[in-house]
């Protein structure tokens, strides 16, 4: 079953490499086929697979050391269920991308880079060590890199894909340290021997300051700081706070992409990370990860109210969802994180799909009239539920499950989750009531900012119209390509495909999968009051939207100019913060080292040069005016004297006989003197 | 004091004075004829000083034969030599006669002083000749003993004498001759 | 009698003049006139010291000897005189100044 | 005829065949040059493939185990009293060498394909870079000092004119800089090469020695000698052993560069034409990381142990220090130049850990970075020789014109900035995880600066990415205008052919390091136990 699963892995690689020598338009075809390929193969294998145990087969990679390196597959129920579902997400996002792209001139460009993708989150799923999950850790999302700058010539797109990678690389970071403080402490990479079932991690334990494993000892800090770590890079991938910000700004890439990448798969694979890593956490941290996610979920709804633009909405209901994920675990609902990540996948992809269309069509209507308008903005849009009939079913159905009504799989997960988080919350002190009450908020914002999008979007008029009456509109649900995937997708938001009983998620299969069985009794009374309380709520928010945004009443509580708006439409100015924070500190940091390296460094350089050239100087004057002058002196008195002498020799007889005379005499006065 | 020192000292002012004159002027001609003054009035002091022969042979040789010669040197050859040799000098004292003049003085000074210190008449041997009566008197004719002495204790000196003026007469002979005889 | 000191004295004063004459004068035969002037006041010397020479008679002789070689030079030196003329139609001896450097 | 010696002098075969062939065959030259490193390539690989691993070849401080060993007496001098002066030729291989000599032949091999730039004074640049071929190769064979020391000589000479010669407008401030400092360098070592000299002794011969492998015994140093380990000998107050150690841990420093000693690096990068950059960064950076190895903690193990958490602090310093300098860059090849200042770090924190992991990583770092910072350096090239120009903000959307040029860009970029599946990743991965164990191993450096080792990964993706952005993408926008645009055609088939091995082999050692790991292997092993017995 191993090589099923590696073959459903490969098969993409295999598509990217063709694609890598193919031009034109088979790339889509090709990879559309290797993916559909590798979902029957995911298939098999979930068949055998699935509760049927750990599958592990491993080859040497390399030896370092005395260290060796063992490259395998993993096939768990998380790896098994994640494999299948990244293929049965990919292959309606192929199928959707081969119109959506169809008119751009890199569409094999594209299918490169998707299958790419495809790859290395299939490889992230299933890969059996850290070193390698590392890897296809950081190329998923140098894939994601890749997409989001795909319109590279977009200026916001380019800046987008920049600040995806570098705050993943931020989380990347963290991972790495954390796996090199678990090598450091357990000398191994395996993730069986590391967190699986009565691994090194479940013998370790924090005693005295110190954290003991089985081999070695190291100051308990260090577990802390791996599980930062760990936690960094699901912030980074899963959008968390504070991270989360490159996830909004990423939506710049094809709208295919976003469903894919940023809606279902990538996003998720922090959340697979906290379930890979969960043995790794204790009670306090769990804590920390609940309160993040939580703060997360409610921010990111909040944030959701005001947006403008159709698929930033979605981002943050993304980021929002995804803090549900997070919070989940950390509420020690694993399951239920785990399942929410499924049923997550499909709905958001789905929605991400229609707004997809939505966005084809309104780009569309653009340039056929030349307009001046940006088809994202759900302000241009309206009414067009009459005009793309089943686009408005997938969006109603994917809507639902994303508010968790009942019958859709939302409500299975969403409300499972809710649940234990008050159960949870009962273990603990009353301040820890706030987090669940506050999911029961950030449901609530839910089902307004996504019922305010399905109305602005579906109900009224087009307000296309109010630009510029005389458009031509040619607005339709579109060919196979678009519908296929969203009756595709549409059909796994409802609940047959997880649970056979509608309204109890502990019957669901993918819960019980990762849930022992004693967990699912029904404890108390939470487990009825919840869903129906907070369906009864959902519906009169829903309520209160459609009158406010189809029957145009003036409900609004605030005014759309006062602090708690622009709060909210600014991101929570997380933007600004971290530029004024953190960028701008590190490039003028950055600039005062290298003037540093120029003045200082350098500048002592060519102080030691200037010393040495001026002592060379003062040798040189030394050697010329002191020694030379010597020379110079002496030579000059011996021609001095010479000159003299030599006056005397002027040829005249007399002069001699008088210089002769003159010593003699000078003689005789001596002489006689003496 | 004696007629001979008077004489003496009347030759001797003739000779020296005569030899300034010699010495100041500068036409040669006229220090030619001063120079003969000067040559007769040293050999009055040869006489003064008992050496007749000799006087008389200073005026033959010197007055007779060289200033003749030295007349005719310059007379014989030619009109424009004489032009030459009697350009008249501009000034009388000349800055550039210092130094010589200055060197003569000290000399003159120093010369002075030793024949001053000298004493020359109580020298040793010429105490000795006057007790062994060696000298020359008043009295007396030298011409023979100079004579006999020439011929027999000067004998070599004489011909070897005699062979070098023979020698240097060709010589100045051969000097004087016309170029193209050479 | 005459004291051998005032010959002494004489004949230095005119040694002196005659070198003075040598020195100074710009004229060949002037300072050949110098030259015999010195010559003479050695001849002097030798006179007056030959007083006390009676036997040997030494100072005359040599008296007489120096008188005919200053004939003999006087006699060259004026060739010599004649010749230098001929060539640097001067008898400057200044002027006559090829030993300069 | 032994391999190795062929390899080491075929560039001056061929070296001299170009000084003697006249200057009218000037085309030719180039081919003769690639065709000589191309051989050179060619044996090496030869020998890499001969090359015998396991444990009894490990090599490091046993004669015996070493490979393709030539050993012949070359000066010997008779001293009378003072014994035997005894120099041989004295070279050959182990693990840790074979790699860097593979790795130097490919990058010459592309540093001669680059040299087509070249159009003055072929002669002259032709006779050098060979003359420097032949240098480098030496310095990574020798295995006496004074061979070592030769050819590290012989190393500065052909690269001191070859900047000063056909470098760019400050060309002779840069070649005077770098002479200077690496000349710095090596004057102190030559004293502690004579020193050492004095202080050992071969035990076959009883004569003093310069064979490095006997200077790695701690039992042939004479007991009075300045160097001896069990006499603690001083030169001014500092212990003997610590001082040599320094001096020449500075000599390889200057040369790396760590960071006080790095300022040569980039004005001689920027300075040097594109070939000689290449040479430079390719191969000379490594031949300062391969002598601290080879030399410094070979010769002195028991300072490179206590040493060893300065040597991991500087290489921290020089991580992050290089990196957060290359951010404030706007000349592009001025900022390949710090990143490879950065990258370089990496090696010293590998090799400060003292563990199998680091020093592995260190080596692959190395072999890594050859081949990375010749392309780069490459790319750089390419733009420069099309306009002249290097600024990062003169260019805009380079992506549109020269999309194959972007796309091996990018493959440079990333590969540098560490994306798994290229070298660097390993490389600097297993560095920091040498690091990282090194507290628990042998509890040399501290976690924390693993930790902040790692940051400079987070950097690198900094300034690279900005880089891609700023020039690559967007839409186009030149300083030069049409006469630029013009100009910038896409990659021709020569560069293609010097790019794509070096993109190959950085991909291929990504996925499998085995190539590098499996025969430095047993050579770390050896060093590490060696240096652990200290």
């Amino acid at each position: 079953m191993a090589y099923h699963a590696l073959a459903a892995v490969l098969l993409p690689l295999l598509a990217f490499v063709i694609n890598g020598f193919l031009k034109g338009k088979a790339s889509g075809w090709v990879s559309t086929i290797a993916i559909l390929l590798s979902g029957v193969l995911a298939i098999i294998v979930f068949n055998h697979t699935f509760n049927g145990g750990t599958i592990h087969i491993s080859r040497l990679w390399f030896t370092i050391g005395d260290t060796q390196l063992q490259a395998g597959v993993l096939l768990n129920n998380l790896s098994t269920i994640l494999l299948l579902l990244v293929n049965l997400i990919a292959l309606p996002v192929h199928i959707f991308s081969m119109a959506y792209m169809g008119h751009d001139q890199r569409y094999g460009r594209y299918f490169t880079c998707l299958s790419l993708f495809c790859f290395s989150m299939l490889a992230l799923v299933v890969v059996d060590n850290m070193v390698l999950f590392y890897a296809f850790w950081e190329l998923v999302g140098f894939s994601s890199y890749l997409l989001i700058g795909f319109w590279y010539k977009k200026e916001v797109a380019i800046q987008a894909n920049k600040k995806a990678f570098i705050m993943n690389r931020i989380g990347d970071v963290g991972l790495l340290i954390a796996i090199l403080v678990l090598y450091s402490q357990y000398h191994t990479f395996d993730l069986i021997k590391l967190f699986g079932e009565g691994g090194l991690i479940s013998q370790s334990y924090i005693k005295d300051g110190m954290w003991i494993a089985p081999a070695s000892s190291i100051p308990a800090v260090w577990q802390y700081i791996a599980c930062v770590g760990v936690f960094l890079a699901v912030c980074a991938k899963s959008a968390q706070f504070p991270l989360h910000t490159w996830l909004p700004d990423a939506m710049e890439g094809p709208t295919s992409v976003s469903a894919l990448i940023h809606a279902a798969t990538m996003v998720a694979a922090g959340i697979f990370l906290l379930g890979r890593a969960f043995p790794m956490f204790n009670t306090s941290e769990l804590d920390v990860l609940a309160i993040i996610g939580c703060f997360t979920a409610f921010m990111a709804a909040t944030i959701a109210l005001t947006q403008n633009d159709l698929k930033r909405i979605l981002a943050f209901s993304t980021i929002s969802q995804l803090g549900f994920m997070v919070m989940a675990m950390g509420i020690n609902a694993y399951a239920s994180s785990l399942f929410h990540l499924v049923t997550h996948a499909f709905f958001k992809c789905l929605l991400f799909l229609v707004a997809g269309v939505v966005i084809h069509e309104m780009q569309h209507v653009k340039d056929e009239n030349h307009l001046d308008i940006d088809p994202q903005n759900i302000l241009y849009m309206g009414g067009l539920r009459k005009r793309m009939p089943l686009t408005f079913i997938a969006a109603i159905i994917g809507g639902a499950a994303l508010v968790g009504l009942p019958l859709t799989s939302g409500y299975l997960s969403k409300d499972g989750i809710l649940i234990q988080a008050f159960e949870w919350a009962d273990t603990k002190s009353a301040v820890y009531m706030t987090i669940p009450i506050m999911m029961i908020i950030t449901s609530l914002l839910t089902a307004f900012y996504i019922a305010r999008l399905i109305f602005k979007v579906f109900f009224g008029k087009l307000r296309v119209l109010d630009v510029k009456p005389a458009v031509l509109c040619h607005i339709s649900d579109g060919g196979w390509q678009y519908k296929v995937p969203l009756i595709l997708l549409s059909v796994c938001c409802l609940f047959p495909v997880f649970s056979l009983n509608p309204l109890l998620y502990e019957h669901s299969w993918v819960y019980r999968a990762f849930m022992s069985a004693e967990h699912l009794e029904r404890m108390n009374i939470y487990h009825t009051i919840i869903p129906v309380g907070l369906n009864i709520m959902v519906v009169v928010v829903i309520y209160y939207a459609y009158a406010v945004y189809v029957q145009e009443r003036k409900m609004l509580p605030f005014a759309q100019n006062n602090w708690a708006f622009d709060f909210s439409y600014h991101q929570w100015y997380f933007n600004k913060a971290y530029n004024t924070l953190f960028v701008k500190p590190v490039l003028a940091l950055s600039g005062g080292l290298f003037w540093f390296d120029r003045t200082i460094i350098d500048g002592f350089i060519s102080l030691l040069q200037n010393i040495l050239l001026w002592l060379s100087k003062m040798a040189d004057v030394f050697d010329r005016y002191v020694i030379d002058g010597f020379l110079h002196l002496i030579t000059a008195i011996v021609q001095y004297i010479g000159n003299f002498v030599r006056s005397f020799q002027t040829g005249r007889v007399q002069y001699y006989l008088l210089s002769m005379l003159a010593v003699i005499v000078a003689w005789f006065i001596f002489k006689t003197l003496i | 004091m004696t007629a001979a020192n008077i004489l003496f000292d009347i030759m001797s002012f003739i000779a020296l004075a005569s030899a300034l004159y010699v010495a100041a002027s500068k036409n040669l001609v006229r220090s030619i004829f001063m120079f003969f003054v000067t040559l007769f009035a040293l050999a009055g002091l040869y006489v003064l000083a008992l050496a007749d022969f000799v006087a008389v042979t200073q005026i033959v040789v010197y007055v007779g034969g060289i200033l003749v010669l030295i007349l005719f040197a310059f007379m014989l050859s030619g009109r424009e030599t004489l032009d030459v040799l009697q350009q008249p000098e501009r000034k009388v004292w000349k800055v550039s006669n210092l130094p010589a003049l200055l060197i003569v003085g000290l000399l003159f000074v120093v010369l002075i002083n030793v024949i001053l210190k000298t004493d020359a008449d109580h020298l040793g041997w010429v105490s000795d000749s006057i007790k062994s009566k060696n000298y020359i008197a008043n009295s007396g004719d030298m011409t023979a003993n100079i004579g006999i002495n020439l011929m027999t204790r000067y004998l070599l000196p004489f011909e070897v004498i005699s062979i070098l003026l023979m020698m240097a007469l060709v010589g100045a002979a051969h000097l004087s001759r016309k170029e193209q005889a050479v | 009698m005459i004291s051998l000191t005032h010959y002494l004295v004489v004949s230095g004063i005119l040694f002196c003049i005659g070198l003075y004459v040598v020195l100074v004068k710009r004229n060949a035969i002037q300072i050949l006139i110098g030259i015999e002037m010195m010559l003479n006041t050695a001849i002097l010397n030798l006179v007056a010291f030959g007083r006390y020479d009676k036997l040997n008679n030494g100072g005359q002789m040599f008296a007489l000897f120096a008188i005919v070689l200053a004939a003999a030079t006087t006699a060259v030196a004026l060739a010599i005189i004649l010749n230098v003329y001929r060539r640097y139609k001067t008898i400057d001896p200044d002027k006559v100044d090829q030993l300069k450097d | 005829m032994n391999l190795l010696t062929l390899l080491i002098f075929i560039p001056l075969l061929f070296g001299l065949l170009i000084a003697v062939l006249p200057s009218g065959w000037r085309n030719s030259f180039k081919y003769i040059t690639l065709l000589a490193t191309l051989v050179q390539l060619g044996i090496s690989l030869q020998m890499y493939f001969q090359f015998k691993i396991g444990a009894a070849n490990a090599g490091i401080n046993n004669e015996g185990q070493f490979q393709f060993v030539q050993k012949l007496p070359w000066i010997s001098l008779d001293l009378g009293t003072m014994g035997k002066m005894q120099i041989d030729y004295f070279v050959g291989v182990d693990g840790i060498s074979i790699t860097m000599l593979v790795m130097s032949a490919l990058v010459m091999v592309v540093a001669a394909i680059a040299s087509w730039e070249i159009t003055k004074n072929l002669k002259g640049f032709f006779v050098l870079f060979l003359m420097l071929d032949m240098a480098v190769f030496g310095v990574f064979c020798a295995l006496d000092f004074f061979l070592f020391y030769l050819f590290y000589e012989l190393m500065l000479l052909p690269l001191y004119f070859l900047i000063g010669m056909w470098g760019g407008a400050r060309r002779e401030y840069a070649a005077i800089k770098f002479f200077l400092y690496t000349l710095f360098g090596s004057v102190f070592m030559l004293l502690v090469m004579v020193g050492l000299y004095l202080s050992v002794k071969d035990p076959a011969t009883g004569s003093h020695t310069f064979n490095i492998i006997q200077m790695m015994n701690p039992a042939n140093y004479d007991a009075n000698s300045i160097f001896s380990v069990v006499n603690h000998q001083t030169i001014f107050g500092f212990p003997a052993r610590t001082v040599g150690f320094i001096v020449l841990f500075v000599a390889f420093a200057i040369k790396v560069p760590v960071v006080p000693l790095h300022t040569w690096l980039p004005d001689a990068h920027v300075e040097a034409p594109t070939p000689v950059s290449i040479i430079l960064a390719g191969v000379l950076l490594k031949i300062g990381g391969y002598g601290i190895i080879r030399i410094c903690a070979g010769i002195f193990p028991d300072v490179a142990v206590s040493g060893s958490f300065v040597i991991g602090l500087l290489g921290v310093i020089s991580i992050i220090y290089g990196a957060l300098n290359a951010l404030a860059q706007r000349d592009l090849k001025r900022l390949i130049a710090y990143s490879s200042v950065s990258h370089m770090g990496f090696v010293l924190l590998g090799i400060a850990s003292l563990t199998a992991e680091g020093i592995s990583g260190a080596v692959m770092q190395m072999v890594s970075h050859g081949f990375l910072s010749s392309m780069l350096f490459f790319l750089v090239g390419v733009i420069y020789t099309r306009v002249h120009d290097r600024d990062i903000y003169n260019f805009r959307g380079l992506g549109t014109m020269m999309p194959q040029f972007t796309v091996f860009v990018m493959i440079g970029f990333f590969a540098s900035l560490g994306l798994p599946g290229f070298s660097a990743f390993i490389a600097e991965a297993f560095t920091l995880a040498g690091a990282f164990k090194s507290t628990s191993i042998n509890g040399l450096l501290p976690h924390w600066m693993a930790a902040c080792g790692a940051l400079g990964i987070l950097l690198s993706a900094c300034y690279f990415l900005w880089t891609l952005q700023r020039m690559f993408f967007g839409t186009e926008r030149l300083k030069g205008g049409e006469q630029w645009k013009h100009a910038l055609k896409d990659l021709n088939w020569r560069e293609k052919s010097a790019l794509v091995p070096l993109a190959l082999m950085a991909l291929l050692l990504g996925v499998m390091p085995s190539l590098v790991f499996g025969k430095i292997n047993d050579s770390v092993l050896a060093l590490v136990s060696f240096l652990q017995h200290k």
